[in-house]
């Protein structure tokens, strides 16, 4: 396989051996049941824990750290951790505060959440992350897809909580973050877990599947692929108008590389996403072009947008301190 | 001196034993099928269930067959994750919870798979007809009950003949559960593996305990 | 293509601007001739610029800000820039303090640097990193290029120069950053640059290329792609080989990935180096794990190695924000 | 009334165009030689070169031969990058440079291309046998000087066959200088991007001066 592996199932366990000894100075990585969690706690506070399949880094173990959560649960690749391994997390970071989970919308998320909460002993509460817009069936039923869009929930809900917010504010504040939240995500080609030998998602040459989920799912459309510009402003569209933005409102709009894209096409997305805004009237107050929910390394790119009101906006310039997620001084 | 309760915790073992064996070697296949839904990861979870089970077996061989079930869930609930480790757990773990400690009669046994499938439904927060395991599972267990009165090669062969009709049935649905639910219409003509592995589950249990009563 | 573009020529254009909106807070982008500058200036210090083909993001355009460069000159994709835009970027940033060119060690990016220095009226000097041990031939004649070691200078001559470090203090500690460190890099496959049908390194399924350069040259063996241990010994075999740490000296590891391969491949590989160096009983002092000099979707990774001494170590440590690289409170 | 001052510009100009055509047309090709050493960029540098150049054609027009060349060699100079920017640059800025004001005989023409070439390998600190286009241009430029006495389209065809020459023996050298040099052993046999442009060149103007001297 074209890919850096010893053992293609030792690929999740040595990835967070190598992730934990580099940051080292954030995060501390435990081991039967597996579970990262901050070096540091901060006695009192509300813990956030997130967790779901690997192959979406730095999501979500490299938002453990100062401002974002204080535990992550890898699952194996694309699949969702196991009860006890949440369980563990739990126990290890939750405080008399309360415990918050953040889960995406993925049975088995769900599931092993919710039965890991119904074994955990402390105060907590769970919110549920559907910012993906782009596939084609499943609302109805089963909600939407949790992808890029949780991690604007836990960054503003993780600076939420350094300030002291409590439970119920937090998952309050989660709610609202999450409501105003739409994704959608484009892929160009596949991507292909280390265990398998083929790629989830197979794509002739020169075709593009239009709201592709993080794994690969497929989107509501493929089609031969089209410009920069013409892909942006079909996802754009969809979003709009789902979102139905008011003008005055300050944007963030995040254009996530989903691993095989390099940053000059993730530019060239976010110049053309900003070009609709503007065309539209509307205002982009933040940005951020970055692969922070990836899929291994497939060929695409999302698009979220987050309509903040003045409490998100502050939340979101906190300083944020962790191994995938950096800024203010 | 071989009891009855120490042949009955016997074929539960030996039935164990082949169920993993066999899902281990499914692995591959179930992973492609669930590929097909953009995912991947069904062999595997099963696969993980089933070491997860190989590595209690000496702690699962003493205990009654009910315990035995119990203590063979938790262990799925707990370190398997994906969607199927909590379903098959939760299988388990409530077909466990259905029997009398003692002597079960086939009727007990049939009592039990029909609540242990209503246990995962709940978990689930699903119902049949949403094109998953339960397609396979709730047809199952209603042609188990329906015929338990008859000889028991009739009642396994009913078993047996209700998980491929679901299979087969389900195959045909528009998925609204699971993973497969965002595939949309594209779902419908494709096999559901979790659908898929119950058959195999269904089949490979009524054919062992054929054996036995053979 | 499989890439998100609009006029394939537009790319670098269209990927710039993107990028100077998206980090408008940092960075500003001047167009005709085209550079990118930080968006204030610190009076009084030595000024630091670099550049090269584009394609390579972050380098070097994403380093600009503070504690690192003050302006970037991109060139085409894997093409110098122009000497105009070289001597445009140097007037805009130079001060009477002076001007620090870090160059990297290609025919191109050689001649057009001393061409506009040659042109430009301040106080200047020049350094050339050449930090790759991984070509076939080129050393003896053309010395080495320059490749991910140069991230590393910038970062710890930009954080000398903010602390009021002068030209020839500058011109020294870059010089030294660079003669302690070496480089090497592998591709599992090629990349392709926006303007061309054909790939960059034509490696057929299964094969690397040990060596890489990171516009695709050839290294020094091709072969069929082997663990990622054995992969990560011959790099470090090599790389050591020619560096000769000694035991006591604190390592900077730097695990750079080339575009197309994932965060979790990136920390085998780190796992990997970190293990060799730990049986070797020589220290890992800092670590860094991203994809900071990529080539374009490339799936590879280099390893870069440098021998900190005390006064490195701890300019590596001070605080840099910038749109590719930040850290410091 | 046409003086030879304007036949020299007109047929500069002449040349100028039919260069700047022949390098757009020949980008692909040239981007594809480049590839093989890793890069891919020759062809563009060289458009780029041609566009800067046409961009700049109504204020190149009036000029003095010296000066026209002087001027383009600027222009490529400053705006196109890469290394035959620069490169080509400096042949074009040296040759103007080289050259009297006013009347400037064929000896004059052909010593102020020995200069040129001699800068290029100044500002690329380098020698003829690095397989460069120094391994054309070099030749080129002897040739030219030696047969500079015998009739022109004898002059001519010595240059132009120089370059030929040239590009051949270039193609079995070792590369030493450029990104080629990177590829070691593996650049025997293959053409050098650069020397291939300087025979394309050298043998469009040598064909174009024929045409104007027949
Ligand atoms: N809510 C649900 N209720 C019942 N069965 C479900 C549900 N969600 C998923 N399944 C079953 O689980 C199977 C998928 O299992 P698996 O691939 O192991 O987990 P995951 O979906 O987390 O990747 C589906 O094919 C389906 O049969
Ligand atoms: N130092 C040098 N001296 C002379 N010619 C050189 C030198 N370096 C490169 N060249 C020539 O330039 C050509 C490459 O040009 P180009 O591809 O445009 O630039 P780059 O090498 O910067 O990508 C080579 O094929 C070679 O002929
Ligand atoms: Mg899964
Ligand atoms: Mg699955
Ligand atoms: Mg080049
Ligand atoms: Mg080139």
């Amino acid at each position: 396989m074209t890919k850096f592996l010893n053992r293609p199932e030792d690929a999740v366990t040595e990835s967070l051996r190598g992730f934990a000894r580099a940051h080292a100075d954030l995060v501390h990585l435990e081991d039967q049941p597996r579970f990262v969690r901050r070096k540091t706690l901060t006695p009192g506070k509300v813990a956030l824990i997130s967790g779901g399949g690997s192959g979406h880094d730095p999501m979500h173990a490299g938002f453990v750290g100062r401002g974002m959560l204080d535990a992550a649960v890898p699952g194996e690749v694309f699949s969702s951790p196991s009860t006890e391994q949440i369980l563990a997390a739990a126990e290890a970071v939750g405080s008399d505060a309360g415990l918050l989970c953040i889960i995406k919308n993925y049975a088995g998320d769900l599931m092993n959440f919710e039965m890991a909460m119904e074994l955990y002993d402390g105060p907590n509460a769970s919110m549920v992350v559907q910012d993906d817009v782009g596939a084609a069936g499943g609302s109805a039923t089963v909600g939407r897809r949790g992808v890029a869009g949780t991690v604007v929930v836990e960054k503003i809900v993780g600076a939420f909580a350094e300030q002291g917010g409590d439970l119920e504010g937090c998952r309050l504040l989660a709610e609202s973050v999450a409501a105003a939240t739409r994704s959608m995500g484009v892929a160009l080609g596949g991507c292909r877990v280390p265990t398998s030998e083929k790629p989830n998602l197979e794509l002739p040459l020169g075709e593009m599947e239009i709201g592709v989920g993080i794994h690969g799912e497929p989107g509501r459309r493929r089609g031969p692929i089209t410009s920069a510009d013409a892909i942006v402003e079909e996802l754009m569209e969809t979003l709009l108008a789902d979102m139905q933005p008011k003008a005055a409102t300050p944007l963030l709009l995040f254009i996530n590389g989903l691993g095989g894209t390099p940053p000059m096409e993730q530019y060239i997305l976010y110049d053309a996403a900003a070009r609709i805004l503007d065309a539209k009237g509307l205002t982009v107050a933040r940005s951020i072009v970055a692969p922070l929910c990836s899929s291994l390394e497939m060929p695409g790119a999302s698009i979220t947008l987050t309509a903040l009101d003045d409490q998100m906006l502050a939340l979101w310039d906190d300083p944020v301190h962790t191994p995938g997620l950096r800024w203010g001084v | 001196m071989t009891t009855t309760q120490d042949a009955t915790q016997a074929t539960a073992l030996a039935i164990l034993d082949a169920l993993c064996a066999r899902l281990i070697e499914a692995e591959a296949e179930l992973n492609a099928l669930d590929r097909a839904v953009g995912d991947g990861d069904h062999g595997h979870n099963l696969a993980r269930a089933a070491n997860a089970l190989l590595a209690i077996r000496d702690e699962l061989a003493p205990l009654s067959v009910p315990e035995m079930l119990k203590r063979a869930g938790k262990a799925v609930v707990m370190s398997v994750g994906g969607a199927s480790g909590p379903l098959y757990g939760t299988l388990l773990l409530e077909q466990g919870k259905g029997l009398p400690e003692g002597e079960a009669s086939r009727a007990d046994w049939a009592r039990a798979f029909t609540l242990a499938v209503e246990g995962v439904a709940r978990r689930g927060k699903s119902a049949e007809g949403e094109k998953t395991m339960l397609d396979v599972l709730g047809p199952a267990a209603r042609a188990f009950e329906g015929a338990v009165d008859q000889d028991f090669a009739s009642a396994l062969a009913a078993l047996s003949q209700a998980a491929v009709d679901g299979h087969l049935h389900c195959r045909g649905l528009h998925a609204s559960r699971g993973r497969a639910a965002y595939v949309g219409e594209r779902s419908v003509g494709q096999d559901d593996p979790g659908a898929t592995t119950a058959m195999i589950c269904v089949q490979l249990v009524a054919a062992k305990l054929a054996e036995g009563a053979a």
